[in-house]
């Protein structure tokens, strides 16, 4: 078994400097790692199509800041900053959406696709939907290991259109399952409002399941971090299921090119004037953190995503052949992740 | 004659099928205002109205079979799937309930309904964006199943799908929606069934479809300046298909070779090299080669994507390899 | 369209005397048929597997007398109750089991399959829950053609498992669609309890979509009945959707020829002790029918079921070239039902 | 050697796979203290408690899917679908994710999984509970993809499925299940990808498998009567199948037939036509015919689905066609 391994930062349930700084730079990364991807894009060096989180980052760094080492993870398309929080790394990140050889997924995958079984993130997913089954089993097998793990799947609002989804509420439910479901509920499924598509609240369709549920400001890092650890503290001692909802606000159109004329006049100023990276900021400057130590961490992530953009440009092309060779796994070998 | 693009004209079929036909409705995910993310059913919800042009939630499943009881109580639905990769949610409402419907009840009820989806490489879409699973519905009894490579079949067997009154599966190429090409001021539907000589020749026959079959003209093209006349016919039907006119040019020419975008094994291709190995082995002077894309997920980068799918040059070499 | 037709006995929502004892006939034909049915599939005259509904005729007779001409019914795996009550003809019911040319489907469909446009019986079906987006399209198809038709689903509780199930309550609810689905709820799915396989109340999740609501005593017919009516007048009005869950026994196996062994000591017996058909009987004694008008119609059915048995096992059997013939319709011809 | 039956075989493996490896686990709807409704789980649960020995509620798509999770985190899950016709179902779950994993994820996780499922007829279970919709699976890269036609190799080919590193459609025949044969005391697992000569024989090569190699050898012998000897090949796995021992019968007798219970158009016998007319071109004196379900719904009467299966007389007719 290799799920396990190295994370971006320590995760600890305390509150220590290091420990928020940690995670607001997580928060950080997301946002230039994305800003810097919707340029690329815009200037047609990114293959295929992007689904930005910019706007949702403490969404993604509040809840994969309060897992453990062991915990699995399964995302769907909005997924960088789920990715990058959990900890995959920066370069083979950017490496993978240029499509290069050293990509996490050797460029076979792609901006949808985003694994790394390193730090158990199971993989972003191209169908709605589609990580919860997989965190159910992953949930199911921390569970016949009588392991303390806990599995976590991000989904959009829109997923409730889904029927796997509700089959999931439901098993999670009946087999008592270690399984975070969070909803990022940020109002829209594509090109239109989610309340359009969806007649039932997430937490009316927990309360049917008998699931826990909570629902938090998504906008506030800390928030979602410490409800996050406390859900997890439940699952981890045999207490079932939970569901978390974050409210949170999708500043870009659904994908990158976009035209968004759905949206209303105004509206995507609205939502871009509430920004969770500078809300957080704001909070560390008010908890005593100089201006200056937090200016210095926001250049060298800036930095570090300038210098990992330029080397992940310049990457190796992968190989056919290689590919070709790899759609099975050998039969001899390890059976395991 | 007007000017015209592939997805515009898969846009005025449903147009003209909406006007002339009240029972005709259009249900999909965004298809309402933006006009679905390929832009192919734009401007029709302004038209027809959100009841006859109806937005749906993410419930592949949910729409499909529903498009299955609202054909069977008189309405005559067009469902989008917005990549064919999200069929595999639609497999029982279409196989188990659509394709069945008809034989099962002992020929009381039809269910004329079509489902849209687009297949294919070509923009980097990905392993779950870009899949041609075609091969899948050809398998199953009581589906049709289409596959244009033109504008003016676009539209033809748009209008002819949602005139039959069985389920066609009508598959759309998603790097062709900008293809132009040429509609009659008052087209006509394209007959299920009938394939289409898109070049005469006399030296080989390339069976093609969908996007593949500008590949073959151009790989014909090619082979045009070597000597050999390749005969290039669009299949335009691929359930049922055109036997007796892929029978009818390998009589003429004598060898065969087939080329879809889907992969070459257990694909399209099986069955029609298999039943020319059949009926048509006589007329056989050489081995039936099949040009498609190899058994691999459809890779994302844009070198791998490239070298994964079938073009001209590997249908030319497939060629070449049958004329020695 | 030929969603219209005959039907067994005449629909009215009054309670005259003709209507009550109409009512109980249908139970009584239902009762009979599968009384039948069990024999004749222990002979091995029956070919495939069959579901029966004895112990269950109360909802299927109590919903579908409440329908009008021109409603569309969608059924389930154990679907032959509902067929019956809803007009299929006696005879040709009989003709597909036995898998005659006859047979409503030609033989062609069997048991899982009855269906009977002439009727708005848009089938049975052998798929857990298959029939409900089948119900929500019909229920489209009401709504859009602005008719005050309704479109009615049996499924059962086990048939909570399938998402799809849920996809279609959220559709029907967004669209505020002329939907009834009734659950009938037997406590089994299969040789399992429901609850091991369900976490969920079906009027939680009713509650969740914001679906109106109702639950009924499965036996007890004229409650069945007049719930239904009552529902299918609000759904006539443009209300929406409505669920109704009646609670019902079941009798036999889940299949003919299960035995059961999962079944706890003496729970069929309980099962068995509540007889929805003896219950309305004595109800119409209660109401004053005599005894010997209902044996005299009780006998009726019995030698109407007997001829017909006898008539169908004699029946034709169907051509293999015209069952080959028939794969697709025709495109010259009718295009709709 | 003891006796034992297809449907044991199989039981017996799962169950000395669940003794040899505690990853190993079993999933599905009813599986538990009932055994499933072919009872090929029956007794596992006693053995191996609820935990392993899991049942579900009828969320097919769910439990597929989990089972992709469960396998990338460390188990060996095994998964009962009751009728290949609810494979439909779980096409998400098998195609987006179980098949394309390895590949997609740049080779960093494998997928260990088995789906087992029952195809066929003979059981007049209708159009909706009879289907044999093995070639969807062959199709689609990253499955594989086997179906055992005799006891043993259900052990066999269960063992190496549950062994191998990545997803295994496991492909049951039902009215097979009561089907005697004899199984080793220690057997050992079947390599996937192995055909079997099940008869040998020079004049004709009958590739079959599951119930059809059975009635390949009962045609064989009929034939055998009429001075042909037919060689019979049972293919044992689909995906990949064994294109070398097939080519090299086919060198030896220069005849084939193929025969499968599934459709046959675009069913698994068009691969191995198209392919034997290409790679075999040279070697091949007559016509490849297949035998197989004609291209409608599976009918439930006793005549309808009589007439309506593959057999041994219809094999034979086939052959002496080739044979002309
Ligand atoms: C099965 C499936 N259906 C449809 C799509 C197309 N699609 C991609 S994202 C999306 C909207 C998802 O909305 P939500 O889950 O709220 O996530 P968000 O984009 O808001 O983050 C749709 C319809 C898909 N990828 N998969
Ligand atoms: C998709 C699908 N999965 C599984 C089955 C097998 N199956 C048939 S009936 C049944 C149980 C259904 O229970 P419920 O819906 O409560 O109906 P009941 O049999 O109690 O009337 C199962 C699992 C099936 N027919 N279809
Ligand atoms: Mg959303
Ligand atoms: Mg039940």
């Amino acid at each position: 078994m290799r799920i396990s391994g190295e994370v971006m930062t320590k995760k600890r349930n305390d509150k220590s400097d290091t420990d928020l700084l940690g995670l607001y730079r997580k928060m950080r990364v997301i946002r230039e790692a994305e800003t810097a991807l919707s340029g690329l894009f815009a200037n047609n060096e990114i293959p295929g199509f992007i689904h930005l989180s910019l706007g949702q980052e403490a969404v993604a760094a509040g809840v994969c800041d309060a897992l453990r080492d062991g915990d699995t993870l399964a995302s769907n398309h909005r997924g960088h900053g789920h990715a990058l929080a959990q900890g995959v790394s920066l370069d083979q990140f950017f490496l993978e959406l240029f499509g290069k050889d050293g990509g996490i997924c050797r460029g076979r995958g792609g901006s949808m696709h985003i694994a790394d079984m390193s730090v158990g993130m199971l993989g972003a997913n191209g169908i709605v939907g589609g990580g919860l089954p997989i965190a159910l089993g992953s949930a199911l097998a921390h569970s016949i290991k009588k392991s303390d793990q806990v599995a976590v799947v991000f989904f959009g609002d829109g997923a409730l259109g889904e029927g796997a989804v509700h089959e999931v509420m439901n098993l999670a439910a009946l087999w008592n399952l270690p399984l975070l479901m969070v909803c990022e509920n940020n109002g829209w499924s594509e090109f239109s409002r989610s309340s359009d598509q969806i007649r039932a609240e997430i937490g009316d369709l927990a309360k049917a399941f008998s699931i826990p549920f909570e629902r938090v400001d998504g906008t506030k890092v800390r928030d979602v971090r410490s409800m996050t650890a406390d859900l997890c503290d439940r699952l981890r001692t045999g207490q079932g299921p939970a569901i978390l909802e974050c409210l949170t606000v999708r500043w870009h159109g659904h994908y990158e090119g976009d035209p968004q004329k759905y949206r209303a006049e105004g509206d995507q100023e609205t939502a871009t004037s509430t920004d969770c990276v500078a809300l957080e900021r704001d909070s560390l400057i008010g908890d005593g953190f100089d201006a200056a130590t937090l200016d210095a961490l926001d250049a060298e992530v800036k930095a570090e995503v300038e210098a990992v953009v330029i080397a992940a440009r310049n990457g190796a092309s992968p190989s056919f052949a290689t590919a070709l060779g790899d759609v099975h796994r050998n039969t001899i070998g390890s059976h395991h992740v | 004659m007007s000017d015209t693009r592939y997805g515009r004209a898969i846009t005025r079929a449903l147009n003209d099928a909406m006007e002339a036909d009240p029972s005709v409705i259009v249900m999909g995910e965004d298809i309402g205002a933006v006009g679905g993310p390929f832009g192919v059913t734009r401007g029709l919800q302004k038209s027809f109205g959100s009841e006859r042009v109806r937005d749906t939630s993410i419930s592949e499943a949910a729409i499909v079979g529903a498009a299955v009881g609202a054909a069977m109580t008189g309405l005559k639905p067009v469902v989008e799937i917005m990549f064919m990769d999200f069929t595999t949610f639609t497999m029982d409402a279409l196989v188990n309930q659509a394709a069945k419907a008809h034989f099962m009840f002992g020929g009381q009820v039809s269910v004329p309904m079509v489902l849209r989806t687009p297949h294919g490489g070509g923009i980097n879409a990905g392993p779950q964006h870009s899949q041609c699973l075609e091969a899948w519905f050809a398998h199953v009894p009581g589906l049709k199943l289409v596959c244009p490579s033109n504008p003016a079949d676009a539209y033809g067997l748009m209008r002819a799908a949602i005139d039959d009154p069985n389920p066609v599966i009508f598959v759309e190429n998603k790097a062709m929606y900008g293809t132009p090409g040429k509609l009659a001021d008052d087209p006509e539907p394209v007959e299920i069934g009938k394939a289409r000589r898109a070049r005469a020749g006399s030296d080989v026959t390339l069976v093609a479809y969908g996007a593949m079959v500008a590949e073959a003209i151009a790989a014909a093209e090619v082979l045009s300046a070597e000597g050999v006349e390749a005969e290039v016919l669009d299949l335009r039907s691929l359930q049922p298909w055109d036997k007796d006119q892929v029978l009818a040019s390998l009589s003429e020419t004598h060898r065969m070779v087939i080329v879809h975008e889907a992969g070459v094994e257990f694909g399209i291709g099986a069955e029609i090299a298999a039943h020319v190995a059949d009926a048509g082995f006589d007329e056989l002077d050489a081995p039936v080669l099949r040009v498609g894309a190899p058994h691999m997920p459809v890779p994302f980068s844009r070198e791998l994507e490239a070298e994964y799918r079938p073009n001209a040059n590997k249908i030319a070499d497939a060629v070449r390899r049958v004329m020695q």
